[in-house]
């Protein structure tokens, strides 16, 4: 399979392994064909989950994972890619309907935003809140100091 | 004044006071009904909590009084002292006349229930059309309640009980004429919707309605009672306050007395029904084998069944007694439950004078009867799920509707060639 | 029984039957209207019941006030009340309306002056026992044919309701 | 494929068909305080009299941020925090965490620990299903089995609070193993266990699987195809209601599941009845487990080396297992440090929660209820 797909897109994805488990790199240009091919060809019928990972210190971000699973190999792959903040993603919703609230925590929790996504808003969170709290430079009582800031005339709740 | 009193009191006057025109006697009536049925209505409530617990292996209300007994007074103070809100986009009128009417139709129907051939305010020679008719008012009382709380959850809970009430209406009211037709049967052809007049023709016919024509009686009466389940809105029929679904449907909004109100309404509807049920199929006051078991003696030994089952009771308190814990903690319990087992059997002896004892029988067979039937409400709000909505409506329309007509004219067939 | 108080139940009764059909059309809001209409439904059957009727009374309170108008609310309450108070009335013949009315007014005042020779002869109440068997009598006896036509005229107007209503069937 | 999509996107739907009777629509906020959405879910129900046209569901209420935080635990710290997502299930949640830490660290947990976390696993898995039918009983308006199931969770309830002394957030087990040893006298409680439970999962089916009024409340109802299930990633008991024989404990055992023999059972019609057939037998084959486990327990440790200071190699991990809701992944990630520097975790509540919109569309307000109950959802996993 990994043949098969470097074949296709040469350097645009790196097939990789750690610990028995076989991921890849691709490069964000291939996302939506990539995974299109990954559900029709390779029968990655099932889409686990959809996740990101903050690296502040790099030029692009973010990683943004899917966790892909076939149910008739029996088997798992990662496809990751990197994105700059404020860069947007083509959304998976249409290849894998799962990928909708998922998609939504990644925004709510990143703000990385997928293009065509139907419905992209916040799940988790509500919708007035500041920021995206899994980005590594998302202080945990911000919001909290915030508050009691404003409410109740006090420099920090903690 | 005195005299007019004392005249219905005479051992000649076999009638309920309605008919012999004493007003008095009437308002006693009314009154000793009125407390009657809110006792029953309480010791319903605690009955329900204590077996339905049971049901489900808990023991149920325990600390308010030796096993809970006070518990239902305890919850009337609470819900007397709770602060009475009324919505503030309510319509407030309405909202405010809903449990009254509820609360008025369900006990309006005791007025031509026969707790004996004389124990009765009055007897009304349209007795039976008169309950259906009151009964079917209360229906109005809901569905005000759910329009005037102005919030989504009681309308739904609304709109499900009219359709649901009026549905089974019809059933119900089919199974009741099939009844009513078999009161036909006699030399001269003319039958009776007077609820004495119904058990009156039980008697002479010899048979409980209920096996008259077998099947055809105990069909009827089976949809009568499911039907009857269904009107008072109780589980597996109890969709209009289906607390999964719609909080707590129609009274959502309601609180404190108000919200008694509708509970109160709602048992006190379901002894009524249930007084029907006993009226039209069970033979009513009749005790059992009242024309198999005939002579003094069978009528001593049935005269003496109250006085029994208050003895019962009372035995069953004092094994209570002896089985609390001799802690000193429980003594108060103790004494109390020993104080409840003592007026038991004092009431049990005192039914067991001849004069009480012949005057008593009849109401007791016939609360023996409805207390039957309030056994199975507990037994299937324990045993079954709850249906849903459209499932409700095919069994009213398409099973019990269909068979109800079938009953009808099967019997009335046989009514004109027997 | 002895009639009590007889006088006073009749103007009573009439009073809270006409008032409250008054408030059936004075009523803003339907669902109120809908319960003055009760209220008067039910002063009605009471008044049947004055009458030594109690059958009709019965039905009346069964059919009208326990089926029929329940029928009525169910249908005013998925309407959206506040879009029809803004809705003005669709109907403008008050004239005709009034019309009608005085006729209809000039009808019972000529009956009632005029009554005792139209209908001569003693009023000949019915025995309140024997009461639902002569309606009986009557509906499926003198007036049988009649009966079934109103009761098939009602189906045929449930039918054409149900055909109105669902668009497949 | 499936057309599942055309589904989740939302209320903007176009009216039903327009009649010239039409009634209006109803817009219902189902909870979030509401008694049958199982803690604090918020379902939007868009109504045509009691049809539904379409839900949203809004969650978020129970939001901890337990990603947020294990970012500022070390691996250790964090293991606690996993008993608070799925508290009904607490212990499969430690075992999927401590066994992707475990995978990251390249250690494996010695055979008498695998048999202890397999046995208090099922064990949880029973407790998990115990309260779902009770809850799910009393939803559609069976009162009764809710203290039936209750009363025999109990039994569970105690055997943690002696293993490990505490009921319901149990935090049983370590990286690299288990923290303490079986309690004497454990394998004869856990028997004594099987040996009371089979005969009251007959006890729960009489009550219901024959019940007319249980039949027609759920055959039928929030009926869902295995093709949609596998496009909407749902998994556990709602996949394999619908056909699909895959669970994890055989598809890609962990743990020491493969010594042992048990069924997968199945559905056909992925309707709330073959879900609620499924759990029960999968209550039996748990047990059948659990008793395997218990004859064969062997002696030894029950930790393996695991280095006080947990620094595991940079790189990333993902490893679940088969909670009784359904997958449970952990994306574990380490930059080497003590702290893990992301954990990612998969829920199964969260993503089953997403086929409810597909389940009742066009159903009634009642097989909302149903389906909520029958998908088996703990706001705790959803909301993290």
């Amino acid at each position: 399979m990994i043949e098969r797909l470097k074949a296709q897109y040469g350097s645009g994805i790196e097939p990789l392994t750690y610990l028995k488990q076989n991921y890849m790199i691709a490069d964000s240009s291939l996302i939506p064909e990539l995974l299109q091919v990954l559900r029709d060809q390779e029968e990655f019928d099932y889409c686990v989950d959809v996740t990101a990972l903050h690296y502040p210190q790099r030029e692009k971000q973010f990683d943004v994972i899917w966790i892909l699973y076939s149910h008739p190999r029996n088997e798992r792959i990662r496809v990751k890619t990197m994105i700059k903040d404020g860069e947007a993603i083509p959304s998976s919703v249409s290849i894998w309907p799962t990928a909708n609230w998922l998609e939504r925590e990644v925004y709510d929790m990143f703000g990385i935003r997928f293009e065509g996504h139907p419905d992209l808003k916040r799940i988790l969170l509500s919708d007035g809140w500041k920021g995206h709290p899994l980005r590594k430079d998302y202080g945990i009582i911000q919001q909290d100091n915030e508050w009691v800031q404003i409410n109740l005339g006090i420099e920090s709740g903690q | 004044m005195l005299d007019y009193i004392t005249s219905y009191l005479s051992d000649s006057v076999k009638i309920t006071p309605g008919q012999a025109g004493n007003v008095f006697w009437a308002l006693v009536y009314i009154l000793i009904i009125f407390g009657g049925v809110s006792v029953a209505v309480i010791a319903m409530n605690w009955l329900e909590r204590k077996a339905l617990a049971h049901f489900q292996i808990r023991l149920g209300p325990m600390r308010v009084g030796p096993h809970g007994l006070l518990q239902p007074i305890a919850d009337a103070l609470k819900l007397f002292t709770k602060e009475d809100i009324i919505p503030a986009a309510a319509d407030k009128l309405v909202f405010w006349i809903a449990p009254l009417i509820i609360l008025c139709a369900s006990f309006t129907t005791y007025i031509v229930v026969p707790f004996g051939p004389a124990h009765a305010v009055t007897d009304l020679n349209i007795g039976i059309l008169f309950m259906l008719g009151v009964s079917s008012l209360a229906v109005l009382g809901v569905v005000m309640a759910g329009w005037a709380s102005n919030s989504h959850y009681p309308l739904i809970g609304a709109l499900r009980s009219s359709a649901q009430m009026v549905s089974y209406e019809i059933a119900m009211g089919l199974a009741v004429v099939s009844a009513v037709l078999m009161t036909s049967l006699n030399a001269t052809g003319t039958g009776t919707l007077s609820m004495i007049g119904i058990v009156h023709a039980q008697q002479a016919q010899h048979v409980w309605f209920l096996f008259k024509f077998f099947p055809l009686g105990l069909i009827a009466f089976v949809i009568f009672a499911i039907a009857m389940v269904a009107e008072t809105n109780r589980a597996p029929f109890d969709l209009p306050e289906a607390e999964s679904e719609l909080t707590a449907g129609f009274h959502t909004e309601y609180s404190g007395l108000r919200w008694s109100l509708f509970m109160l309404g709602e048992y006190a509807a379901m002894i009524a029904v249930s007084s029907i049920a006993v009226t039209l199929w069970l033979g009513g006051w009749m005790r059992p084998f009242p024309n198999a078991l005939t002579g003094e003696t069978w009528d001593l030994v049935f005269s003496l069944f109250p006085g029994f089952t208050f003895l019962a009771l009372s035995v069953f308190a004092f094994v209570g007694v002896i089985r609390m814990p001799k802690h000193p903690y429980f003594r108060l319990q103790t004494m109390g439950l020993a104080g409840f087992g003592a007026v038991l059997g004092l009431i049990g002896l005192i039914l067991f004078v001849p004069p009480v004892r012949d005057r008593v029988q009849d109401i007791y067979w016939f609360s023996a009867k409805v207390a039957g039937f309030m056994y199975l409400y507990i037994w299937y709000r324990a045993t079954f799920p709850r249906y849903r909505f459209d499932q409700l409506m095919k069994v009213g329309w398409k099973v019990l509707l269909p068979v109800a007509l079938g009953v009808l004219i099967v019997t009335a067939i046989l009514g004109v060639l027997l | 029984m002895a009639p009590v108080a007889t006088t006073f139940f009749f103007y009573f009764l009439s009073g809270v039957t006409l008032i409250s059909a008054l408030m059936v059309i004075t009523q803003r809001n339907a669902v109120h209207s809908a319960l003055a209409l009760i209220l008067s439904l039910l002063g009605q059957a009471a008044l049947y019941l004055m009458l030594y009727a109690p059958f009709v009374a019965g039905v009346q309170i069964i059919l009208y006030a326990g089926g029929i108008m329940v029928l009525f609310l169910f249908v005013i309450m998925l309407v959206s009340i506040e879009r029809q108070q803004k809705e003005e009335q669709f109907n403008k013949l008050w004239l005709v309306g009034l019309t009608a009315a005085v006729a209809l007014g000039g009808l019972f005042i000529g009956v009632y002056v005029k009554g005792k020779s139209l209908f001569s002869g003693p009023l000949r109440p019915l025995p309140e026992t024997s009461n639902t068997q002569d309606i009986a009598v009557m509906l499926y006896g003198n007036y049988m044919f009649a009966f079934e036509i109103a009761s098939l005229l009602l189906l045929v107007a449930i039918i054409g309701a149900v055909v109105m209503a669902k668009k497949r069937i | 494929m499936t057309d599942a999509t055309k589904y989740l996107s939302h209320l903007e739907l176009g009216g039903p068909d327009k009649t010239y009777l039409d009634s209006n629509e109803l817009i219902i906020n189902m909870g979030p305080q509401h008694p049958a959405t199982h803690g604090v879910l918020r379902v939007i129900l868009k109504l045509d009299g009691e049809k539904v046209l379409g839900t949203e569901c809004v969650i978020g209420y129970l939001h901890r941020g337990v990603e947020k935080i294990a970012e500022h635990r070390t691996y250790t710290m964090f293991n606690p925090y996993v008993d608070r997502m799925d508290y009904v299930a607490a212990v499969s949640n430690g075992l999927g965490y401590c066994e992707a830490v475990e995978k990251l660290l390249n250690i494996e947990a010695p055979p008498r620990a695998n048999y202890i976390r397999v046995i208090l696993t099922e064990l949880n898995r029973l407790a998990s299903h115990q309260l779902w039918l009770g809850t799910h009983a009393l939803d559609i308006g069976a009162m009764t089995p809710l203290f039936y199931t209750f009363r025999d969770r109990e039994e569970i309830l105690k055997i943690f609070e002696k293993y490990c002394g505490a009921r319901l957030t149990t935090h049983a087990f370590r990286i690299g193993g288990c923290q303490y040893e079986t309690y004497e006298g454990f394998e004869r409680d856990v028997k004594k266990f099987v040996d009371f439970a089979r005969p009251k999962i007959v006890e729960y089916e009489e009550l219901l699987t024959t019940n007319r009024i249980w039949l027609e409340r759920t055959k039928g109802v929030g009926k869902i195809s295995a093709k949609d299930c596998i496009a909407l990633g749902v998994t556990g008991p709602v996949l394999r209601a619908s056909g699909v024989k895959w669970d994890l404990r055989k598809a890609q055992p962990y743990a020491n599941y493969p010594e042992f023999d048990f069924e997968i059972p199945i559905g056909q019609n992925g309707d709330t009845y073959d879900r609620y057939l499924v759990r029960m037998e999968e209550m039996r084959q748990s047990l059948r487990i659990i008793e395997q486990a218990v004859a064969k327990i062997p002696e030894g440790p029950i930790m393996a080396k695991v280095p006080k200071v947990m620094k595991p190699a940079v790189g990333e991990i993902y490893h679940s297992i088969e909670a009784p809701k359904g997958e449970l992944g952990y994306f574990v990630v380490s930059d080497g440090s003590t702290q893990p520097y992301r954990v990612r975790v998969r829920p199964p509540s969260f993503v089953n929660l997403q086929a409810l919109d597909l389940m009742v569309r066009g159903q009634l307000v009642a097989d909302v209820i149903a389906v909520i109950g029958t998908l088996d959802i703990v706001l705790g996993e959803v909301d993290r």
